[in-house]
């Protein structure tokens, strides 16, 4: 076991998955001065021609990764924020996703595109995005969302050994947690959930960085007698709804603690979903603890609030076993 | 900064290879009017923008890479497939959503791509498989595999931001992409010169520190081919990248059976052109250079015409794919929809 | 009355609305030619200052038109096809809808971004989207999505009187559809829904084009002795939940027939909020009749039966009321 | 293709004028030192990246702009609104995230805007906000209220795509627009040799039949003014867009208290910049050449202390936003979040 943090345990992924295969190669505004911590050493390790710095180009780089998976290499793009992939958006919509279906199965594009989730840093609206669910609604792209060290490094790996254009929503709340990993090389299935604790009252489903906080929160209201089960599904595409499904076949509640925005989020999905699919377990209304439909604000006092945080996921909980009132509408 | 300048030099082309040109030319132009008059009987669904008068531009560009070399394009889709190489029968199988189409019905005629012969796809979304190409070029200099990449590109899409980020990327990695533009002077019902702030798309190249020509006699598809060897050699060589731009114009509207409300274009302009057709122009060059015999030629044509029709036998014979095929290739490692379909 | 097509409604909205204020100007490619049929005489009538032909670089263009709304003027653009708006996804996220938030309430961005879903054209994967969800995730930007001509005509008005970033899905499967219209010009409120069918059995929320279906849905059902109540949104953004709840308070079922993809989809987050908000009243599973999560294929045979039909709803109806067998997840 | 000769045409600028120079560039130093021990003590949140060495470009910039002129700017983002006249209080209580801000708090270091003096706003999203101050061109051009828009931008910014559209749509609509490179000759730690494909942004400016102009020395506030102010009013005159490129540098790293990896930079080529400090050169201008004395500078320094001292004392005692404000501003008709927040 080796303790490492949420970064670095990225920067192992990468490092394993290129030392694997020279196909693998990683493209990235500053990734050669390894600015944001996750490619060290590697134009030592790996040259500059597989450790490519980008021009501040989004949509050409973007594409050019897509163009080069299609052809022959394995290519791991760092978008380093994930609110700078708008500027490539008609790349990932338009032929990252689109490309092996509109040529009827003759592409392939395995392509990892890296991005984190920067918020909570005081750094507004610019640079504070988290913005997986309009990529939900993108058919063609698989999503992950680790929730630590250990998601980060399996899953990655799987990625990049995928056939498929992948997104990595890295949680920067994260970054810097760190957790003990095996040394053995190993790697974390895609659609299957992590069910993190058990319980038997309400499920709580969390996403990415509010996985955490979710943690914290089903901790508190075991000490209040409340027996919570965590699920993380660790990625959102696909999603593994069986697992969510059977718990709260078994709870009969649900509270869905998603980072993103409200409207279309992650969190509606699961919602609607879970009525669908579940709606005879189910005994309360599913509640959604999300970021609230407005754009993030720079002031710590306005931004500090907005989160889904253990205290907001613990509420929400209480709400839905009934141990408070319900707001009205 | 490198020059374009050999593009003037005088270029050797064996016999074969100009025959294969006004092969290739004939069958895009064949296939054009086969499928115009479809069109035309309601017998082609989705939009269809056709080559026709672009031939030369086309076949020029093409027949300058190899097989294996990389291509893209766009929406003007089928002279590009055709030109490179691509089987006939798949892509008018295509065209009419067959399951023997060459993308097995998803793609149509803004779509086609045949990997067999690195048509890496057409994109409907106007300059954005110039980035794609791009990449294609990237994995050709990492792998070494001796590969160049091109893109087609119309005026139009000259003045999209992928194709300046392009540019820059592959200037600076040195990749081997010829950035090609078909500059037919439009785009949909609008003139060049009114929305692109050069006289020609090459002037653009001095800002990237790359070669950049225009061939103004975009109609000779020898111009057209040894303009584009120049830029093909030196990519191959590990010099990096070009645009080369050729003059050219489409004979029909933007898409077939489009009605447009204003005159964007002078009758008189498209007269002129017509005159200087390209495939007419290429034949009498053969003859008088004594390359091949009127019969020869006009076998040439009627067998292009015979792989035509029966491309469109083929199409026509062929069953349209299962609705649950719909559900096929949109991974390679597939996520089954969760509950099936309401 | 004057009886008129959907797309000639978009061309007398915008004809008033420039004719009312010289501050209206018309962005977009080909609108000189009228080319897609909104602008008719347009050059003739308001000349080509206010008529702008624009180059192919939506990016651009979305980005000018918002910092011209930012200074003064109140721009309509049409961004022809809906596909194309990734293109200027940094524009509509990053400036258009968090200026105003950002500068703290400095900016207003009084402009209309118009795009035409053309979907079941047979003109495949880079034609066909309905990425309105992605847009719904996006706080800062209001979103129209008009059913037919009145309210292509009303909402379109109200949208350039807004100060407010406006995003118009039109929906090309309407087109040409012709409604009688009120001589006198008149506006749509945005955040009032249209209840189109008074019914007691069952709730059915249509979006753009499927609310046509819905309407042919509910009709069959009728005749087969189910009352069912019909309710367009008209707008996304605001969304009028109240409706919603007050019909499935008293109808206890609801399907909601929306064209997007339906991974967090506009119908997830409708079910999500009726589900949180109306719960006790749902006698049912919510079910969602939406586009799935593919691709948009060419082939006539494979793209027809993807979207929402009348007869998609109306099965899904009969679902809701329990008249058939839910599928097994 | 109409050229910025005369940029190096010696211009007239008053006595006035010369010290206004010297007293932004200051209010610019001493703000920014001020935010920097800010950050060291680790009172100031978020990303902070500051325009020390910088200040000749920004103050000679905006002060060839008229007051009701636009202009848009980027991350490193203070010195546009201090060089465009913007009051500094209300800047400093941004910074600190006070409801007394200039954006109340909701933009912080990287978004800072102040309409009242043209400001409309810094992106924190690299090159995202030119497309706006072309946007502000049009509409000043479609009103003909004869202001004009700049634009700010860095080498890094060169070569997003956004900039080529923008450069397009301003030359081929004659907008009054001004694309002025702050060419601080990195990007983070990617230095624009290894990204740029061109040794000099300007160089583009062919590419779309507009002027383009470097001032190589970017530290003599002068010859930035010259320069900027021949494009200005060439854009006043109903003549269109031009690229002002400003070779200068920045002595910090990217941002405050930025720890990198790599010694992308050379100590000497530093110290050899800041041996060329722009103020210092400035000032000692305005001594050779009699515009005023030892004191009356060091008044005039001492005022800009006091002007960002006492800012700094307003932003302290200023108070937090409520957190209920985070709820305004996101509409100009406002959408109430139905169900409140769980
Ligand atoms: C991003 C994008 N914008 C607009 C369109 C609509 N459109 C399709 S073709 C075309 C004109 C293209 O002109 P050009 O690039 O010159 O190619 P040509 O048709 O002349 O061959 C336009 C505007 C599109 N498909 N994609
Ligand atoms: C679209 C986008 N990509 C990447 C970044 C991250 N980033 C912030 S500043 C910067 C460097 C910008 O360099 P330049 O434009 O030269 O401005 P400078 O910092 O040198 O003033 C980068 C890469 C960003 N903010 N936005
Ligand atoms: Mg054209
Ligand atoms: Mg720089």
């Amino acid at each position: 076991m080796t303790r490492i943090s949420y970064l670095a345990a990225i920067g192992e992924a990468q490092r394993e998955a290129m030392a694997a295969d020279p196909r693998v190669i990683l493209i990235g505004e500053d990734v050669q001065s390894n600015l944001y911590g996750t490619a060290p050493n590697f134009v030592e390790m790996f040259g500059v021609e597989r450790v490519r710095n980008a021009p501040i180009s989004e949509e050409g780089f973007v594409g050019a990764a897509a163009g080069a998976a299609m052809t022959g290499l394995r290519p791991i793009v760092d978008l380093t924020y994930a609110s700078f992939m708008y500027m490539a958006m008609d790349q990932f919509v338009n032929q990252v996703a689109k490309n092996r279906y509109m040529f009827g199965g003759q592409a392939s594009l395995p392509v990892v595109y890296r991005a984190s989730m920067f918020y909570r840093s005081s750094t507004a609206a610019h640079h504070s995005d988290r913005p997986y669910p309009m990529f939900m609604n993108v058919p063609g792209l698989k999503i992950m969302v680790p929730s630590g060290a250990y998601e980060a490094k399996g899953l990655l790996r799987t990625a990049i050994d995928l056939d498929d254009p992948v997104l990595s929503f890295e949680d920067a709340t994260l970054w810097t947690k760190k957790q003990d990993l095996p040394d053995e090389e190993f790697r974390i299935p895609f659609g299957v959930a992590n069910l993190v604790t058990e319980g038997t009252d309400v499920t709580v489903v969390a996403i990415a960085g509010a996985v955490e906080e979710a943690r914290k929160a089903v901790a508190a209201l075991a000490g209040e007698g409340v027996s919570a089960e965590l699920i993380d599904p660790r990625t959102l595409v696909p999603l593994d709804v069986e697992t969510i499904l059977k718990s709260v076949a078994k709870t009969g509640r649900l509270v869905v603690a998603d980072p993103a925005h409200r409207t279309c989020g992650a969190a509606a999905e699961i919602s609607a979903l879970v009525n669908e699919y579940g709606f005879d377990s189910l005994k309360a209304p599913i509640l959604r603890v999300n970021t609230p439909d407005i754009q993030i604000p720079f002031s710590p006092s306005l931004e500090r609030p907005l989160y889904p945080s253990a205290r907001r996921i613990q509420e929400a909980v209480k709400r839905a076993i009934g141990a408070v009132a319900s707001a009205s509408p | 900064m490198p020059e374009l300048t050999e593009v003037y030099a005088p270029v050797e082309v064996d016999r074969e290879t100009q025959l294969e040109m006004l092969r290739r030319m004939q069958r895009v132009r064949s296939f054009e009017l086969t499928v115009a008059s479809l069109v035309k009987k309601g017998e082609l669904p989705g939009a269809v923008h056709t080559s026709l008068g672009q031939e030369a531009e086309v076949v020029g560009a093409c027949m300058a890479l190899a097989p294996t070399d990389y291509m893209t394009g766009n929406h003007r889709s089928h002279g590009h497939p055709i030109g490179k190489g691509a089987s006939l029968p798949p892509l008018m199988a295509e065209l009419l959503g067959k399951s023997t189409g060459v993308c097995r019905g998803k793609g149509g005629s803004m779509h086609l791509a045949d990997f067999s012969v690195g048509s890496l796809g057409e994109s409907g979304v106007v300059g954005s498989a110039i980035p794609v190409a791009t990449g294609a070029a990237l994995s050709a200099h990492v792998l070494g595999n001796g590969r160049v990449a091109l893109c087609f590109f119309g005026d139009g899409a000259a003045n999209q931001g992928c194709l300046h980020e392009s540019l820059n990327l592959a200037a600076i990695w040195k990749l081997p992409v010829i950035f090609l533009c078909e500059n037919n002077q439009y785009a949909s019902t609008t003139p060049a010169r009114t929305v692109l702030s050069v006289d020609r798309v090459a002037q653009r190249a001095s800002g990237y520190s790359i070669p950049g020509v225009t061939v103004e006699d975009g109609q000779d598809v020898l111009a057209v081919y040894a303009a584009v060897k120049v830029a093909v050699d030196r990519a191959r060589r590990g010099e990096g990248p070009s645009i080369v731009e050729i003059m050219t114009y489409r004979y029909s509207e933007h898409s077939e059976g489009l009605l447009h409300a204003g005159a964007y274009r002078d009758a008189a302009e498209r007269e002129s052109w017509i005159a200087r057709d390209p495939l007419v122009l290429h034949r009498a060059r053969l003859l008088t250079a004594g390359v091949a015999t009127e019969a020869e030629l006009d076998q040439l044509v009627s067998d292009v015409e015979d792989e035509v029709a029966s491309a469109l036998e083929f199409a026509v014979a062929s069953p349209l794919p299962e609705p649950a095929e719909a559900y096929a290739d949109l991974f390679t490692t597939p996520i089954p929809q969760f509950g099936g379909m309401v």
